[in-house]
Order: structure tokens, then C-alpha cells, then sequence
């Protein structure tokens, strides 16, 4: 038990994957910006969405605020929005119609 | 072509103007923020006024002030600056009507057409669309209670029916049974309905057994009116719970009006 | 008790702009009429019982919801506000009798939506105690404004509704960003707190308890966008690119609501607060006197430079813009003044410039409608020889010199306040604009009287007899109210003295805070 | 009941670690990764695997917190519900959007030679 | 740590006041009408976050949103929660501002649909140079 | 305490580039994607801060219905600024 404390304090651990999912953040947020083509910052802003979900649960257990995660199923639900509308606007002669 | 680079000189002249006094005015902003002026940001303690919203929020003790709402920013939205939030519906109400005259001419039925995307994404749009409405549904039930309420869960409807728009088609929309010109009547007849909560404690006015205030939720000083305030021993919170409800449905059929409005304008297409 | 029929105004006008659509939808056309003019004339009968109330009785304050002042909203009746309720509920009786009868065919039942959703927004800034309610209440003016600019669609239309969109949008965000920093620095939200707040640093509020933090450059830079945005409001000239091109496009009725109750919300802003909020016996009583002396001069270069512009217009819209700007030029001037006699006739120079734009705009359409409509005996028609009577009125009305006039009352009391506080630039800025004005205002009256000589030689329809009865009763209540006032104040030296004593009560805002904050 | 709750936090940590792994992966092979079809696939490792993987782990993690009360199987479920959704949407968008940039006949060599 | 906190707070806040420079920038300056409506996106959006910004608080541990969990059953639970609860007012305030600014911008993109179809273009210069058709009185 | 802020601070100074780029580019459809990313990182700032109801109305608008009405007009008008 003590031995468990002392090598994986919980709150460190969520302290350094945080870092971490800033870093891929940063990535994402290059590739946006240097994306050639459309579809690849559509893709990036995607991947960021999902991060955005796991970065609310992260949140969540670090603050003690359980009830404030329940926004996490909306991302999840709508993660793929712009996907949608990326591609029906150039593969598809209209939108909703 | 001399008129045009006249003009566009014009503007430019203006534009530069513009841009050097609009930076100047909001670095004078910052400075203002970060100097102190709302003291040291962020502060140790609450204001004062924040402090006694928090505090009668859900408070037994105190009846004159409270209104039995678990979440604060839902008790201060319907409760306590409860009139903000009717114009507020106002304001989305008179963008509805501004989208329908500005584009008349889609008002009157098309034939719907179009096509949806493939079958992949029909099937796992149609998957999201249930899931959403059922919590965009716990959304409005559990405003008073958790994070969430009206606008909230009516919004997020919007936007699943927006994305099914998208996804499937037009005519998918119609099958479910939704029109444009049901979605204008329901939602003016819930904005009647919301005013007409707003001005149920007059009836008691009416009565003459107490005196009572527009927009009045539970009990307040000179006053005994009062909604109820628990279903058994779940906090209903009174008018914002109804007020929740109402709230849904008219944001969900204004965004969707417009969003089908918008989309379903024959204008100039390029090509 | 006596409050509650006053705070529900803004209510019935909600509920009617619901209901007109679906009384239409349900019931057809006539019952929806009715429906219209009666929400109207019970608005002006509140309107009026509040007037009489608030005569009689002082400051009242309504508590939504039933909670105290710091903690909820409430609603504020003092003079000021009632007298513009009541000409504002007036005119919009007018607007509403007019656009029933002439226009009625050629609009949809939303544009009776759009204007009970003006008129209620109008009604909640003219009466909230709260400043974030102020902005709610100023975006539902602002929104339904643009509907009603773009109404008529077509270039020019929906090119004036965007610039002014756009524009207006900004501004008014600069009002929702104005109220956050108050409630950053001050801790509330209420306008009679922020008042004693910025007398008295170091009072203690129930509920809202003290300032927090440093008030005095927020309270700065407060004072100087909320400033901006009511000049934008009003059009005063620098930000007035909006209003011509807004006015020359909106529906005839629209445009006489906008110049008579959604744009005078400027100057009523700047009243309450230059003379409520950040009195002279505020904190940044300095900062103040130099942003007085800044509207001095904006204002005295408006007047002047958008009276040439009057004199100059062809056409009867673009008139009525640019003399509303100059009108109102001159009624921040008498906000600069400071004096019981300057705010007096600021406020009652809104009244005029409300009925005159009524006057004119209104007896023009009804001549142009004669005009059309009817074949023969169109230059002995009593309602024509009417209408030519109220544009007469309502033409001199805006002029000013004759003291039968409000016009001339006005005018008079914003030279005696300029005179009163020794700034003699204004008063010559009034007597100048009032010259280059009339320029305008006569070549634009012989214009219209040989444009409407005689009646069509065209076969039309002719005219039905409800129409002639409303016009009628259109141009009388005008004339009525116009020429009544003005011998009311001629011949009355009580009504004198109550008009002036509007202009004390505006200043008196320790009565406003003590009515607030018990 | 003790060595379930560390037993859980075990499982979660290392479920998180994995998923921190995935999500750098997928990151770096969206930066690196010469054109868009191949980047879709990185994209995909990173929202699996560094989106679902960590979800679970906190979970998991959650679980073991006794500090949160009734909250910790609240977040539980909702993290478990998010990881499924995640399942099911990104795969639909991801194919949306490669549909769509083959229908429209993207240049993927000229891409190839300005360079990632 | 408290120092650190209300350092990196205030760069955050400049950086929101920055955001809302470049949408001013962007509103005034920029003739694309679909330019500026995003122009009056970011701006509107930076400010709600601003105001956000101010009714943050520094608790003892990590302040709790304003919403109780539980029910409460003393007087001091309530104490309690107003000392570690961030403001909940500017929350409410802009939500409404939310709301606000969405009728509005969707009211103002219908709008552009129609400059364009009169237009066409988007460029808000070019109809100045339309000969204004003079209809003289009315 | 610190860890979060220190979030909030990366995505704002992210959020300030995104909104110059946003200003400059000529393509709209991508100036929308860059609108729903400084959406997403503003949605992630609300929920550090503590304002899940923000969250929850912010969330929809900013990356669902504004960039479709978005994406709507552009179909229907032009996609590039001249």
C-alpha cells in the first residue's frame, strides 16, 4: 500500500499525461497551420476534439469534480461534425437539401 | 474605373484610422484589467453579490430569498434575473422572424430532394441523433440539478437535427414529421406559454389571497405565493424546471427553423 | 401596487408579438387586426395611467420576481422615463392605425411582430434598474431594427441592414464588455448601486456589500464606451453612417418608431448617465467635465454639419435623417448643459422631434396615397386640406420659432439652460442649425405640395370610407397632440413649471437611489 | 475490496501510460507523415488509441477513488459511454472524409512534392 | 505558487483582449461580409471568455463549480460551498450573451445569402458605386 | 491549481494565432475550420474554468450550427475573398 504511494502518486501521473496531451495539442495545432490541403486540418481539428475529451475526464479526477464531466459525451457525440460538412460541401453538389 | 479606385482609397484612408484607434482604446483596456482595476485577478474571495446568489441558492433556512435550485447559473437564469432570460428568447424569436422575411421565398413548400452521404455514415448519424436527444432530454429534466437546462438541451436538439440534415437528407427530416411551418407554430405557441408561466402568480393576484410579482418562483417577502418547490424528496425548483422544458423546445424548433430556412434558399450558386 | 400595470407593458408586448402571428395563422386577418389595435391602445392606456401614477406619487420601483434591488432586477418609474413612455406608446399608436390602413396589403403579419418586439425592448431600456438588462433590452431594439431595415429587401435594403448589423453588433458587445467590467470592479449590477457606489467608495450595500477592488480607472474607461455607443445610437455625426442609409430604406412606420422611440434611447442613455450613474458628484467628477467638453464640441459639429446636410436633401427621407441627427445633436447638447432648464429640454426636444417626424412622415404618405387613389374631387377633400394642415405643423413643429409650437419651447429652454450655464457656443449652434434647417424643411414643403397639386388622371379604385376615417383620425391625433402641447405650454405657466421640473428630477439622483435602495 | 480499488488504480495508470504512448505516436505521425491518406491513419491511432485507451484508464482510476463518493462511478460511466461513442464516430468521420478527398481527385503527388 | 497562478492568469487575459483587438481589427477593416460576421465571432466569443476570466476565483483546493451536489443539510455546508465556488453570476450573464449573439449572427449569414444574390459578390465596397436609383419623396 | 491555468495559457496563446490566420486568409471554408478550432480550444478554456453550463451552451453554436450556417452560405455564395 505504501509501497503504491509512494511510486505512482496518482496526481503526478495525471499531472505529466497532461503534459503530454498539451504537447500533441501543440502538434495537432501545426499541422493545422501547415495542413496543404483542406482535409488535413479538418482531420487535426478532429483529433483535437477527441483530445478534448479525454483532457475533461483528465480534468475532472484532477480537480475532485466528477459531476462537472457529463460535456465529455457531447464531444464524443459530435466529434465528427466537421468531418461531415467538409465533405458534403465538396463532394456533394449542395448542403441539406 | 476612376470612381472605383476613388472610393477604395477612401476607404482605405478610413480603414487605417480606424484600426489605430480601435488598438489603442482596447490596449488601454488590458491595462485596465491588468492594473488592478478589478483587483488582483483572480481573486482569494467571491463578491458580494455572488456570495449571497451562492449562498441562497439552495437554502431551507432562508425562504424569502431562495429558489431551490441545486445549480446556481439555472436559479439565477430563471429565478433571479429571470426577465433577462425572456428577452433573451425574444431576441432568438425576432432572428427567427428576420431569417423567414429575409428569405421569403424558400417559405413556401419545396419539393424536398437531395441526397444523403453513404450509408456508413447515415447509419452512425442516426445512432448519434438517439443518443443526443436522450441527453439533451436529461439535460433539460436535471437543469435545476446538474449542469445543464433550457437553452442548453434545446441547442444541442438543434444541432443533432442540423447534423441529420446533413448526413440524411431533407426528405429524411420530413419523414419524421417535422416542417417548417409546425416548427414556427410550436414555437410561438411555447413562447406563450413561457410568458404565460412568467404571469401565473398574478392569478393569485386576481384572487386576492396574496399578493404576488411577475416571474415569481417561491415564497418572497409580502408574499405567500408559491410553486412547488420538491416532486417527493427530488428539488423541482419550482418555475425553473418548467421554464427548462419550455426553454427546449422553443430553442430546438427556432435553431432548427433557421438552420432548414437557411439551407433549403434557392440562391445564386456559383459554377 | 401602483407599479405592476406600468412593468407589465413590456410583457403585453411580448405576448402580443407572440400572438399576432398565431391569431393570423388561426383566425384570418381581421381578428389579428383587431387583436394589433387593441394590444396598441391598452399599451397607451398603461402608458398614460403611468404618467398620471408617477405625477402624483414620485419615484416607483418593481421588483421582478419579488427580489431586493441588488439581487434581482427591478424596474425604475420616474418622470423621465414615463414622459417618454407616453409619447413613445403615442406615436406607436399612430404607427400602428397607419399601417393597418395603408400598408397593410402590402406586408406580411410578421412586421406587427417585429414592431411590438421593438416596442417591448424599447420599453424594458426606458424602464430597467439594471444595466446587463439594459443590453438585453437594447439587442431586442437592435435586432428588431435590422429585421425592419432589411424588411423591404432589394440592394440597397439588405446592404444598409448589413452595415447597420454589423456595426451595431460590435457596439453593443462594447456595452455587454462595459457591464463586465463594472461587475468586476464594482461587485453589482444595479444602476442606482453603481450611482451610490461611485459617490461613496466606502459604502456598504446589502447583499452587493462594497467596491470591490479600484473603481476609478474602470469607472474611466466605462464612461467613455458606454459614451460611444449611445453616440452610435443616436447617430451623432461621426458614427452616424448607419442612420441615412437605415432610414431611406426602412417601411414608412418603421422609420417613424425608429426616429421617435428606438434611436432617442441614445440620448436617454446619456441622461441617466451623465446625470445618474457618474454625476458630478462621482469619483471621476474631472474625467467627466472632460468628456462634457468632448460632446460639447461633437455635438455643436453635428447640429451644424447635418443641418447643411438637411438643407441640401431631395428627398423626404434622407430629410428626416438628417434632421434627426441634428435634433439630436441638440438634445446632447442640453445633456452638456447641466442645467434643470438644458435637461428639461433635452428631454422634451426627443418629445418633439418624435411628433414632428410623426407629422410630417405621416401626412406625406396620406397625401401620396389621395394622390393615387382618388379620381376626382382629390383638392377639396377635407382629409387632403388635413394633411396638407399637419405637415405644415409638423414642418414648423421641427423648425421651432413659433411659440405656439413644443418646437419653439424646447428650443427655448435649451438656449435659456445654455445661456443659465454660459456656454454660448451651443446656443449659437442651436439658432444656426434652426436657420440652415428651415432651408430645408421649406423648400422641401413647396416640393411636396406641388409634387401632390392634384390627384391621379389615372382610373384607380378610389378610396373606402374606413380609410378616410382613419386618416382622419391619424392626422387629428397629431395635429391634437402637437398643437396642444404647445398651447398647453404657452398658455399655462403650471405646465411650464412642470416641464422644468423634469429637468430637476433627471438630475435628482439621490431620489433614484433612495427609491432603489431604501 | 482494498486490493480491487489498487488493483484498478494499477490497471488504470498503465492504461493511461499506453494511451500517452498512442497519443504521441499519433501526433508525431500527424506532423511527420508525407500525405493526407497516410495521415488519416495517424489520426486514427491517436483518437483509439490515445483517446479511448486513456478513457478507460480513467475509469478505472476513478474507481479507486473513495474520496469522490457516489461521483467516481458517475465519472466512470460516463467515461466508458464517451470511449464507445468515440468507437463508433471517428471511424464514420475519418471515412467521410477520405470518401470525399478521393471523389474530388486530390493531387496527392503534386502534395507530395511541395513536402509535408 | 499563488504568484505564479495570477501571473500566467494575466497573460491569459491579455491574450483574450488580444483576441478581441484582432476582431475589432476585422469588423472595421476587412469588406468581405462573411469575413466580418467571423470577424464579430471572434471578437464576441473572446469577450465571454474575458468575463469568464473575472468571475474566477483562487480557492484551497480547486475551486468547484457553482452547483451543490448534494443536498445541504447544516447551515455551515453552505459556507462551505460559497468558499470554494466560483462566481456563478458572470456565467449566467453569458450564457444570455450566447444565445444573444447566436439569433444575431444567424440573422446576419441570411443576410449575406441575399447581398450576394443582388450583388453578386460579397465584397461590401462595390455596391457603393451602384448610381443610387433617386426615387425623390419616399 | 497551476497545472490548469498552465492549459488555459497554452490554448489562449494557440487561440491568438488562430485569429490572425483566421483574418488573413483568403479561403473561407478553412477560415470556419480555424473558427471551430479556436471553438474547441475555448470550449476546453470554459471547462478549466469551471463553467460546465457554459460548456454545454458554447459547445453546440460554436462548433455545430455556427460552422454550418457557415458552410451553408459559402455553398451558396462564394467560397473565396476576392
Amino acid at each position: 500500500m505504501v509501497l503504491v504511494e509512494i511510486v505512482f502518486n496518482v496526481t503526478q501521473v495525471l499531472e505529466m499525461v497532461i503534459f503530454v496531451y498539451i504537447a500533441s495539442m501543440v502538434m495537432f495545432f501545426v499541422r493545422i497551420l501547415r495542413g496543404p490541403t483542406i482535409f488535413d486540418r479538418v482531420i487535426a481539428v478532429d483529433a483535437l476534439s477527441c483530445d478534448l475529451a479525454v483532457f475533461m475526464a483528465l480534468i475532472a479526477l484532477y480537480t475532485g469534480n466528477p459531476h462537472i464531466a457529463f460535456p465529455m459525451i457531447f464531444i464524443a457525440l459530435w466529434a465528427y461534425v466537421l468531418d461531415l460538412y467538409v465533405s458534403k460541401y465538396l463532394e456533394f453538389r449542395d448542403i441539406g437539401e | 474605373m476612376s470612381v472605383r479606385n476613388r472610393i477604395r482609397m477612401r476607404y482605405k484612408k478610413r480603414d487605417i484610422v480606424v484600426a489605430l484607434s480601435l488598438a489603442i482604446s482596447m490596449l488601454a483596456l488590458a491595462m485596465v484589467l491588468n492594473m488592478g482595476g478589478l483587483g488582483i485577478l483572480p481573486p482569494r474571495t467571491l463578491r458580494s453579490l455572488a456570495r449571497s446568489i451562492v449562498i441562497n441558492t439552495y437554502n431551507p433556512w432562508n425562504t424569502t430569498l431562495t429558489s431551490y435550485s441545486l445549480n446556481a447559473v439555472s436559479a439565477i437564469i430563471w429565478d433571479y434575473r429571470g426577465i433577462d432570460t425572456i428577452f433573451e428568447t425574444s431576441v432568438l424569436m425576432a432572428a427567427v422572424t428576420g431569417v423567414a422575411i429575409v428569405l421569403r421565398e424558400s417559405h413556401k413548400g419545396r419539393k424536398p430532394g437531395g441526397q444523403g452521404m453513404s450509408i456508413i455514415v447515415k447509419s452512425s448519424t442516426k445512432i448519434v441523433m438517439l443518443l443526443t436527444i436522450i441527453g439533451s432530454l436529461a439535460l433539460a429534466v436535471h437543469g435545476h440539478l446538474t449542469p445543464g437546462g433550457g437553452f442548453q438541451a434545446g441547442s444541442a436538439i438543434g444541432a443533432t437535427l442540423s447534423l441529420v440534415l446533413v448526413a440524411l437528407s431533407l426528405q429524411f427530416i420530413h419523414r419524421i414529421g417535422i416542417d417548417k411551418d409546425t416548427l414556427l407554430k410550436i414555437r410561438y405557441t411555447v413562447l406563450a406559454m413561457i410568458l404565460a408561466v412568467a404571469l401565473v402568480p398574478l392569478i393569485s393576484l386576481v384572487l386576492g389571497y396574496s399578493y404576488a410579482y411577475i416571474l415569481q418562483n417561491q415564497v418572497r417577502e409580502g408574499s405567500y405565493f408559491s410553486m412547488p418547490s420538491k416532486f417527493f424528496t427530488t428539488p423541482l425548483a419550482g418555475t425553473v424546471f418548467v421554464f427548462n422544458i419550455l426553454e427546449t423546445i422553443t430553442v430546438a424548433s427556432a435553431i432548427t427553423y433557421i438552420v432548414l430556412t437557411v439551407a433549403t434558399y434557392e440562391g445564386k450558386t456559383e459554377e | 401596487m401602483d407599479s405592476l400595470g406600468s412593468s407589465l407593458i413590456p410583457f403585453i408586448c411580448l405576448m402580443l408579438a407572440v400572438l399576432v402571428p398565431l391569431t393570423y395563422i388561426a383566425f384570418g386577418k381581421k381578428v389579428g387586426s383587431v387583436v394589433v389595435l387593441l394590444g396598441s391602445i391598452t399599451v397607451l392606456i398603461l402608458a398614460l395611467k403611468l404618467f398620471v401614477t408617477v405625477s402624483r406619487v414620485g419615484v416607483i420601483v418593481y421588483r421582478f420576481g419579488g427580489f431586493p434591488p441588488p439581487l434581482g432586477v427591478v424596474y425604475v418609474f420616474d418622470e423621465v422615463n414615463s414622459v417618454l413612455a407616453l409619447s413613445t406608446s403615442f406615436v406607436f399608436l399612430l404607427s400602428i392605425l397607419y399601417t393597418l390602413t395603408f400598408e397593410g396589403d402590402r406586408y406580411e403579419n410578421a412586421v406587427y411582430s417585429l414592431f411590438y418586439l421593438l416596442m417591448s425592448g424599447v420599453y424594458g431600456c426606458l424602464f430597467t434598474g439594471d444595466i446587463f438588462n439594459f443590453y438585453v433590452s437594447i439587442e431586442l431594439v437592435a435586432v428588431s431594427s435590422y429585421v425592419l431595415t432589411g424588411f423591404n429587401r432589394g440592394k440597397r435594403a439588405v446592404r444598409a441592414a448589413i452595415v447597420y448589423g454589423i456595426a451595431g453588433t460590435a457596439i453593443t458587445s462594447f456595452l455587454l464588455l462595459a457591464s463586465f467590467i463594472i461587475y468586476g470592479s464594482y461587485g453589482t449590477l444595479n444602476i442606482a448601486d453603481i450611482a451610490l457606489k461611485s459617490r461613496n467608495t466606502s459604502v456598504e450595500v446589502l447583499f452587493s456589500g462594497s467596491v470591490f477592488g479600484d473603481i476609478v480607472l474602470p469607472s474611466k474607461v466605462t464612461l467613455a464606451l458606454i459614451t460611444w455607443i449611445f453616440l452610435f445610437k443616436s447617430g451623432i455625426m461621426p458614427n452616424h453612417f448607419w442612420l441615412p442609409e437605415a432610414y431611406s430604406v426602412a417601411p414608412l412606420p418603421a422609420l417613424v418608431l425608429f426616429s421617435a422611440s428606438a434611436d432617442t434611447l441614445g440620448i436617454y442613455g446619456l441622461i441617466r448617465l451623465y446625470h445618474l450613474v457618474f454625476s458630478s458628484e462621482s469619483v471621476i467628477r474631472d474625467f467627466r467635465a472632460t468628456m462634457l467638453g468632448i460632446l460639447l464640441l461633437l455635438g455643436t459639429a453635428s447640429a451644424i454639419m447635418s443641418s447643411m446636410l438637411v438643407a441640401k436633401q431631395k428627398s423626404i427621407r434622407k430629410l428626416i435623417a438628417y434632421s434627426s441627427i441634428s435634433q439630436f445633436s441638440l438634445a446632447l447638447l442640453g445633456i452638456v448643459s447641466g442645467t434643470e432648464e438644458g435637461l428639461a429640454g433635452s428631454i422634451l426636444h426627443l418629445v418633439v422631434n418624435g411628433l414632428g417626424d410623426a407629422a410630417v412622415l405621416y401626412s406625406v404618405g396620406i397625401l401620396k396615397y389621395y394622390s393615387a387613389n382618388l379620381p376626382q374631387g382629390y383638392k377639396h377633400k377635407p382629409s387632403v386640406l388635413l394633411a396638407k394642415a399637419v405637415l405644415i405643423v409638423g414642418l414648423i413643429n421641427l423648425f421651432g420659432v413659433i411659440p405656439i409650437i413644443p418646437g419653439f419651447w424646447s428650443k427655448a429652454l435649451l438656449v435659456l439652460g445654455f445661456v443659465k450655464s454660459g456656454i454660448a457656443i451651443a446656443a449659437v449652434a442651436v439658432l444656426v442649425s434652426a436657420g440652415l434647417c428651415a432651408i430645408g424643411y421649406f423648400s422641401a414643403l413647396v416640393r411636396v405640395l406641388q409634387k401632390y397639386k392634384n390627384g391621379s388622371t389615372i382610373s384607380s379604385t378610389g378610396t373606402k370610407c374606413l380609410t378616410n376615417v382613419v386618416a382622419v383620425i391619424i392626422l387629428s391625433l397629431t395635429l391634437i397632440a402637437c398643437v396642444g402641447l404647445g398651447i398647453s405650454i404657452t398658455l399655462y405657466s403650471s405646465v411650464r413649471a412642470k416641464v422644468i421640473e423634469l429637468g430637476y428630477n433627471a438630475m435628482n439622483s439621490w431620489r433614484y437611489i433612495a427609491a432603489v435602495l431604501p | 475490496m482494498e486490493i480491487l480499488a489498487e488493483a484498478a488504480r494499477y490497471c488504470g495508470i498503465s492504461f493511461l501510460v499506453i494511451g500517452c504512448f498512442f497519443e504521441i505516436v499519433g501526433a508525431i505521425g500527424v506532423l511527420r507523415l508525407p500525405n493526407f491518406f497516410t495521415r488519416a491513419h495517424a489520426v486514427t491511432v491517436a483518437s483509439v488509441g490515445g483517446a479511448v485507451l486513456p478513457l478507460i484508464g480513467v475509469a478505472l482510476i476513478s474507481l479507486s477513488y473513495t474520496e469522490l463518493g457516489l461521483g467516481r462511478i458517475y465519472l466512470a460511466c460516463l467515461c466508458i459511454v464517451t470511449a464507445l461513442l468515440i468507437l463508433i464516430v471517428v471511424p464514420t468521420g475519418s471515412h467521410a472524409l477520405v470518401r470525399a478527398a478521393l471523389r474530388t481527385k486530390m493531387e496527392i503527388a503534386e502534395e507530395q512534392s511541395r513536402g509535408s | 505558487m499563488e504568484d505564479l497562478v495570477s501571473i500566467a492568469f494575466s497573460v491569459a487575459i491579455t491574450t483574450f483582449v488580444i483576441n478581441m483587438i484582432v476582431g475589432t481589427y476585422g469588423i472595421f477593416v476587412k469588406h468581405n461580409v462573411i469575413k466580418k460576421i467571423l470577424a464579430l465571432i471572434i471578437f464576441s466569443d473572446s469577450l465571454n471568455m474575458l468575463s469568464i476570466a473575472i468571475g474566477f476565483r483562487i480557492a484551497e483546493k480547486y475551486p468547484s463549480p457553482p452547483i451543490l451536489t448534494t443536498e445541504p443539510r447544516d447551515p455551515r455546508d453552505l459556507t462551505q460551498f460559497a468558499d470554494i465556488s466560483v462566481d456563478p453570476l458572470p456565467q449566467a450573464l453569458v450564457i444570455t450573451a450566447i444565445v444573444i449573439g447566436f439569433s444575431v449572427f444567424a440573422f446576419l449569414l441570411s443576410l449575406a445569402v441575399l447581398y450576394y444574390k443582388y450583388n453578386g459578390t460579397l465584397d461590401i465596397r462595390t455596391s457603393l458605386e451602384v448610381e443610387e436609383n433617386e426615387e425623390g419623396f419616399q | 491549481m497551476l497545472i490548469p491555468i498552465v492549459v488555459v495559457l497554452v490554448a489562449s496563446t494557440l487561440s491568438i494565432i488562430l485569429a490572425y490566420l483566421t483574418m488573413v486568409e483568403k479561403d473561407l471554408l478553412i477560415a470556419t475550420i480555424y473558427i471551430a478550432f479556436i471553438g474547441v480550444l475555448y470550449t476546453l478554456i470554459y471547462y478549466i474554468l469551471m463553467a460546465p453550463d457554459v460548456v454545454l451552451a458554447y459547445m453546440p453554436v460554436s462548433s455545430i450550427l455556427l460552422p454550418l450556417m457557415i458552410v451553408i452560405v459559402l455553398k451558396k455564395t462564394k467560397r473565396f475573398e476576392e
